[in-house]
């Protein structure tokens, strides 16, 4: 009933806010959700994809939906590890504002 | 039930159980041994499933559980490992979980398990024995626990799971496979005491030889697998297969391509089953624990040997028909297997140690069995297998009953003597009535006493194949060879048990506690019970009261291509209850009460023959001689003095001189210039860039994510226009 | 207009709105409440696309533990950054320049094309088909055996790195 | 004969009835769809809520019966108006709202609360015939949609700005997420026998009720489930003694109210999945052609579970925190996955096998792992008694009043 572009387009929007996010916000939190965003993003256009194959091929086919639960897997692991690295950096340095973070500075 | 799973899952229990002793456990003495006898008790339960199954499906049986996969891709198949389970599996992995089972058990009380640490035991030796001090005061010396007692269950599970994986594979590979780690495992377990030189020696002895065996083995199954191009035995017993190498000729001495593999494998046989050229190891190999011997030496991995000739019978018997044109494989057999069987009777006979003359004896019932083969009698040889391997696993646990019970005596004493040593014993019957009965039963057995035991029925089926075949030399000396067996029998249980005690230890044994007697009890009730399963129909009088299940059973393997010899005589029969009866009524006569003073009777009546015997025939020395001798002079000689010091050296020499000519000048002529320049201006170059460049790195993320999108956006323009 | 349709637009303006609001909000605590907002939109379109499963794990996931997890994050930094100042850095005019030819590019190429205008029909398939050969194709070893296990490694590696990331190192040495 | 066949199964008559009434009126047959599920989403909603008014009066009167007092008896008779008394009370109470809330969370939270429970509904199977939704994945929506729960509590605590709230909040959230793991892998196991993730099979599935197969399990689920919905004795979060009245302290009128209903209808609604996945759900003698049967034995099924649940809510004391933390990470946890390794591997061995063979390895199972995961606890918590922590003779306060004066202090 839906068309596929619909859900491309709302998944390209939803990228770009992402995207914007994740540049611009001065928190390491909020960079973390931003990237969230991202991330659902891809997959909406990864399970639309897959819904588009199957219903070429007539079945199911796993290829699109084993990358989605990729997807989420990995984002899973990046929060846990990501939110422990804000933690840890912030016990130390007493911050969370991902710019002050500059110890590489050349 | 899933049967396939079953089968596959089998051999798995004692490996993890090794892993988990070896990795984890390794500290706590008691929870390894329960590791090790629950997994031996997992395998246990497993196979009397998979047995109960198969006996109640003959029909599945016939056709044979199979299931493989896929392991290793060859160039365009896979080499495929898997299990099946058939009657021959069935029969042997009765008595393998068996004896396996028991005799883990028996290990926890031969090893002293509860009793406290020796004040001097070092890992690497048998323990000494602690001095501890009772309720009143007294010192008194008592067993000590084995310092290594985790090491060895976990050895032994790794022998379990070599032994499972062996018996239920179902193609070659895996089978070697398993054939090899239970050679590594018979090694390190001979050498358990690793810190005592014989046993050490013995253990390379073992390895070394059966190693000979093992080499040609290998090359059969590689012709094997180049003829027929599979290690499955579906594909290799099949009847074209067979055929096919049947009448084919192979380039050596005209055999045809089965003669040639049958005789191939067959050495691995006598390496592995220890028959004449290849015996020596085995008498050594009684260096090891007590329990090795009776699981490795006696009841598993020697009748792997047997095993795997029964296995391969179709390829052995490759164009026989059933009559007495026998195949050149089968012949080698017949002339090897009744030959060992005469040979060793003869040593056992003048042996002193308690556990050599079952070597000897083992050697010369897997002779029995291996002549029983060469003549055809397929369901005989198998049937010896089940019963050589209940009641010789029964008197070996006994011998080491017999040993703890007088190395009790000896700590007790203090006495310097050898406890294995059978002069030293005597009038133990009283000391260890549980022990002394259990051994007459497995002894009995061994001897053949008429129409109780199981050895009489196995061993009758042997005599009466090669008879009714019309092997007639080889019936004759395997008569002889059973009337030996019976004699030395019942000398080593009167001299052992019957009399009276001929040292203070002896009068000092005691009874070994129930972990060892248990299993003892549980094989000798087997000892007896097994043979009544294979009673063959024609026998007088009490033939066919009870089905002969074993023919039908074992008939299956063989899909009709066994030709029952019809005409049966009765001379075997007497035979058999002659050579049984009288070897022992003569052994008995003549041991019946040995003093500590009295010489062995046979040292009188043969004279210098006696020597010989003892000596073994000398073989070891001769093999010293001919063998060893020669190798190391070359060794020493041509390998190390000539080729290696003057040849290889003095090349060697040559090209570190010129090499270090050559290096002079690359250092001077490009090194320096050449490398060390550049490397300096590239060095000043890339740091006087990087400080340019600094600037760009303002350490923040978000400002190197954004000229990551600026770049990303750029790049796919210029893109765009190239393109199009 | 079909009734899916008109559930489509709405929830996809749902979610773009409270995305929106998510990059943009001050109070980073607010922030995270529409992120939750638009995880919920996202798992409403995953059900639109008869991907049950992955709405379910996106619920049970995004919802029940990362988003929970970060709002715990946000309370236990809380105090370092007050809500009156700027959140977004000062180059924010840049990125949403860039940010906006981005999509506009995506925009257009996709709505330019033919085959992705396609309709999509409801599958033949139902109930529990669809599952179980994912997950058979999860555990086959010609699929994805692999990759799956791999995956829980790098959860187990997330997870160990995680606790020892944020541990307490003094603490722990004290115990 | 028609009454008949219409009172076998009344919902499927008035559903027939509706769609026959709407296509009379031209409604196209996608928009018949919607409306009939918003209707059916109205009337379970409302229903849900409504039952648990009696569910309030009830466990009200049996706590009253458990420890010893009366229980509502003044409104009606054996006091059956009581909650229709309080309910009217909350309507019209004064709606307080604190100083420095954080207005949004501190007004999304208890509506999270109610439909967090009510979302739960849509899944479950009430008959043969009569269900919400047969979703292919519902038991992961169970967990999910349970996991909601804990959002409006954090939210709850967030937007009061109050520290027992806040306090109260991280613990309940922490109780559910852990409680959540071994329900997890206990409705892993629920899988891995029926082959399915949906209710309605699950149910269908049970000609032998999956308790008997999994009685461990089933104790983990239940166990898990009480900690879930943070009732005595895990009701960690409202400990009055430490924590005012938990994260609803700032909360007053009707906002109340919906904490209050949630709490209770959770109860409910986890005994009704309790006793759809592990006791057959409607499944019953004549179920399948009489449906209407099948709401009897669920409601059946379902008072004794939940009757349990009050049971042990009347009886036992609470759990300090580290003790809660303890239970499920050192005993469930573990118990449950050993349980459903175990459960996997002996599931393909005798996957063909007769029914009540399996029945009995599992069970036999089940003892087995019950017993061993017991005597571990039973053993380590033997080792703790033993720590001496000081003499017997100790320094005692010395009593200045000789008739306080006795052995072991005053």
């Amino acid at each position: 009933m839906i068309p596929l572009s619909w859900y491309l387009i709302l998944a390209a929007v939803l990228f770009s806010i992402g995207m914007f996010g994740a540049i611009s916000r001065k928190n390491a939190v909020a960079v973390l959700i931003s990237i969230e965003l991202m991330l659902n993003a891809v997959n909406i256009n990864i399970l639309a994809f897959w819904h588009y194959h199957s219903q070429l091929l007539g079945y199911t086919e796993i290829n699109g939906l084993v990358f989605a639960a990729v997807v989420i897997i990995a984002a899973a692991a990046e929060v846990a590890i990501g939110l422990a690295i804000i933690l840890a950096v912030y016990r130390v340095r007493k911050t969370v504002v991902a710019s002050d973070i500059n110890v590489l500075k050349g | 039930m899933n049967y396939e799973l079953i089968t596959w899952l089998i051999p798995l229990a004692p490996l993890l159980a090794f892993f988990i002793i070896f990795l984890v456990t390794y500290k706590n003495n008691r929870l390894s041994h329960s590791l090790a006898i629950g997994s031996a008790f997992i395998s246990w339960l497993l196979s009397m499933i998979i047995i109960i199954f198969a006996v109640t499906n003959l029909e599945v049986i016939e056709k044979g559980i199979s299931s493989s996969i896929s392991w290793l891709p060859t160039a365009e198949t896979w080499l495929k490992i898997g299990v099946q389970v058939d009657a021959l599996t069935t029969i042997t992995l009765f008595f393998v979980s068996w004896t396996i089972l028991m005799i883990f058990i028996y290990s926890v009380g031969y090893h002293n398990f509860g009793q406290p640490e020796g004040d001097h035991d070092r890992p690497g030796l048998p323990p000494h024995g602690a001095e501890i001090i009772d309720q009143e005061g007294k010192h008194q010396h008592v067993p000590s626990i084995e310092p290594m007692y985790a090491r060895f269950f976990g050895f032994f599970g790794l022998f379990a799971f070599a032994m499972y994986l062996l018996v239920v594979s179902n193609n070659l590979l895996t089978l070697y496979i398993g054939w090899e780690i239970m050679g590594l495992c018979s090694y390190l377990l001979i050498g358990f005491w690793y810190a005592k030189p014989s046993a050490k020696a013995a253990a390379q002895k073992a390895f070394l030889t059966t190693r000979i065996g093992d080499v040609f083995m290998l090359i059969g199954l590689a012709a094997l697998y180049t003829i027929t191009g599979s290690l499955q035995y579906e594909v290799i017993f099949s009847e074209d297969v067979i055929h096919n190498l049947a009448t084919t000729i192979s380039p050596v001495l005209g055999l045809s391509w089965a003669g040639l593999i049958g005789l191939l494998i067959f050495m691995g046989v006598v390496g592995k089953s220890s028959q004449f050229p290849l015996h020596i190891w085995l008498p050594d190999a009684m260096e090891g624990p007590t329990p090795v011997s009776a699981m490795i030496h006696a009841a598993t991995m020697v009748s792997a040997g047997v095993y795997l000739a029964i296995r391969f019978f179709p390829v052995l018997s490759a164009g026989w028909d059933g009559g007495a044109s026998i195949t050149t494989p089968m012949l080698v057999m017949a002339v090897i297997g009744s030959f060992t069987a005469l040979f060793s009777a003869t040593i056992a006979v003048a042996q002193r140690d308690v556990k050599r003359v079952l070597a000897y004896s083992t050697i010369s019932q897997l002779g029995f069995m291996i002549a029983a083969l060469g003549v055809g009698a397929y369901v005989a040889a198998a049937f010896h297998l089940v019963t050589h391997a209940i009641f010789k696993a029964l008197l070996f646990l006994g011998s080491g009953s017999i040993i703890h019970g007088m190395e009790h005596g000896v700590l007790h004493t203090q006495e310097h003597i050898d406890p294995q040593d059978m002069y030293n014993m005597g009038g133990l019957y009283k000391k260890m009535p549980i022990t002394f009965a259990t051994f007459v039963i497995g002894g009995f057995a061994l001897a053949g006493f008429p129409f109780i035991t199981a050895g009489f029925w196995s061993k009758d089926e042997i005599l009466s194949g090669a008879f009714n075949g019309g092997f007639s030399i080889v019936f004759w000396v395997l008569a002889i060879s059973a009337f030996i067996t019976a004699f030395y029998t019942m000398r080593q249980i009167s001299l052992v048990f019957l009399g009276k005690a001929r040292t203070e230890a002896a009068k000092h044994a005691h009874e070994t506690p129930n972990t060892m007697t248990v299993p003892l009890i549980v094989l000798s009730f087997f000892a007896i019970t097994i043979g009544w399963v294979g009673i063959p129909e024609y026998f007088p009088v009490i033939g066919g009261l009870v089905p002969n299940w074993l023919e039908t059973f074992l008939g299956t393997m063989l899909h009709g291509e066994h030709v029952v010899v019809e005409h049966h005589s009765s001379i075997p029969l007497i035979t058999s209850l002659v050579v049984s009866l009288g070897g022992l009524f003569l052994g008995g006569l003549l041991y019946r009460s040995i003093t500590e003073t009295d010489k062995d009777p046979l040292e009188w009546s043969l004279s210098g023959f006696y020597k010989v015997l003892a000596n073994k025939y000398y073989v070891d020395e001769f093999y010293q001689f001919v063998f060893i001798r020669p190798a190391e002079w070359v060794s020493e000689k041509i390998v190390y003095q000539l080729f290696d010091q003057k040849i290889f050296d003095g090349f060697l020499h040559g090209i570190g001189k010129i090499s270090i000519w050559l290096g002079e000048k690359f250092r001077y002529w490009f090194d320096l210039p050449v490398i060390n320049r550049g490397g300096d201006k590239l060095a000043s170059g890339t740091r006087k860039i990087g400080t340019n460049l600094k600037v760009t790195q303002s350490g923040r993320i978000q400002d190197y994510m954004i000229l990551a999108l600026a770049f990303s956006l750029l790049g796919g323009f210029i893109f765009y226009l190239i393109l199009f | 207009m079909t009734p899916l349709q008109i559930v489509f637009i709405l929830v996809a303006l749902v979610t773009i709105l409270s995305a929106i609001f998510v990059v943009s909000f001050r109070n980073i605590f607010h922030a995270a409440l529409w992120l939750i907002v638009t995880l919920m939109g996202v798992a409403i379109i995953f059900a639109l696309l008869e991907a049950s499963f992955f709405a379910a794990v996106q619920i049970l996931v995004y919802i029940g533990a990362i988003a929970i997890v970060l709002i715990f994050a946000i309370m236990l930094t809380r105090n370092i950054m007050s809500d009156e100042e700027m959140q977004i850095n000062r180059s924010w005019g840049i990125v949403l320049l860039l940010v906006l030819i981005f999509a506009v590019i995506f925009i257009s190429q996709i709505s330019s094309s033919d085959v992705i205008n396609t309709i999509l029909i409801p599958l033949e398939f139902q109930g529990q088909e669809s599952i179980i050969a994912f997950g058979e194709g999860l555990l086959d070893p010609a699929g994805y055996a692999l990759p799956f296990e791999l995956a829980s490694l790098l959860l187990l590696g997330a997870l160990v790195g995680g606790v020892y990331v944020a541990m307490d190192k003094k603490g722990g040495e004290k115990k | 004969m028609k009454i008949l066949e219409f009172l076998s199964d009344p919902i499927i008559g008035i559903e027939k009835w509706i769609v026959q009434l709407l296509e009379n009126w031209g409604v196209a047959p996608e928009w018949q769809t919607f409306i009939l599920y918003l209707i059916g989403a109205a009337i379970l909603g409302t229903g849900a809520l409504l039952f648990t008014l009696i569910l309030i009066w009830a466990e009200r009167k049996i706590i009253g019966r458990l420890q010893d007092r009366l229980g509502p008896n003044r409104i009606g008779p054996w006091g059956i108006f009581q909650p229709i008394a309080d309910m009217l009370k909350i309507f019209i109470k004064e709606h307080i709202i604190p100083d420095g809330v954080d207005p949004i969370p501190y007004h999304l939270a208890p509506i999270i609360s109610v439909a967090s429970v009510l979302l739960l509904w849509s899944v479950v199977p009430f008959s043969d015939s009569v269900r919400g939704s047969n979703l292919n994945v519902a038991l992961l929506f169970i967990l999910g949609v349970g996991g909601l729960g804990e959002l409006g509590v954090i939210l709850a605590g967030w937007g009061s700005n109050n520290k027992f709230s806040m306090l109260a909040a991280f613990r309940a959230s922490a109780q559910m997420i852990s409680y959540e793991v071994p329900m997890a892998i206990v409705l892993l196991a629920i899988v891995i026998l029926s082959g399915s993730m949906a209710l309605g099979d699950i149910v269908k599935l049970q000609t032998i009720a999956y308790i008997f197969f999994l009685p461990l399990g089933a104790f983990i689920f239940f166990v898990a489930s009480i900690a879930e919905n943070g009732r005595a004795p895990f009701d960690l979060a409202e400990a009055e003694s430490e924590l005012v009245a938990g994260f609803n302290v700032e909360y007053s009128g009707l906002k109340f109210g919906m904490f209050y209903v949630a709490d209770f209808l959770r109860a409910f609604t986890s005994a009704v999945i309790f006793s759809s996945i592990f006791l057959g759900g409607w499944r019953g003698p004549g179920a399948e052609q009489i449906p209407i049967l099948g709401f009897v034995y669920l409601l059946i099924k379902t008072v004794i579970v939940w009757f349990l649940g009050v049971w042990i809510r009347g009886s036992l004391p609470r759990y300090r925190v580290d003790q809660m933390m303890a239970i499920t990470w050192k005993f469930l946890t573990p118990l449950a996955l050993a349980l459903f390794i175990v459960i996997a591997f002996v599931a393909k061995l005798i996957e063909n096998t007769n029914q009540w063979l399996q029945v009995l390895i599992f069970l036999v199972i089940n003892v087995a792992l019950f017993v061993v995961g017991f005597a571990i606890v039973r053993k380590f918590e033997k080792e703790k008694e033993r720590k001496v922590v000081s003499t017997k003779k100790r320094a005692l306060a010395q009593p200045t009043n000789p008739f306080t004066q006795s052995e072991t202090g005053g």
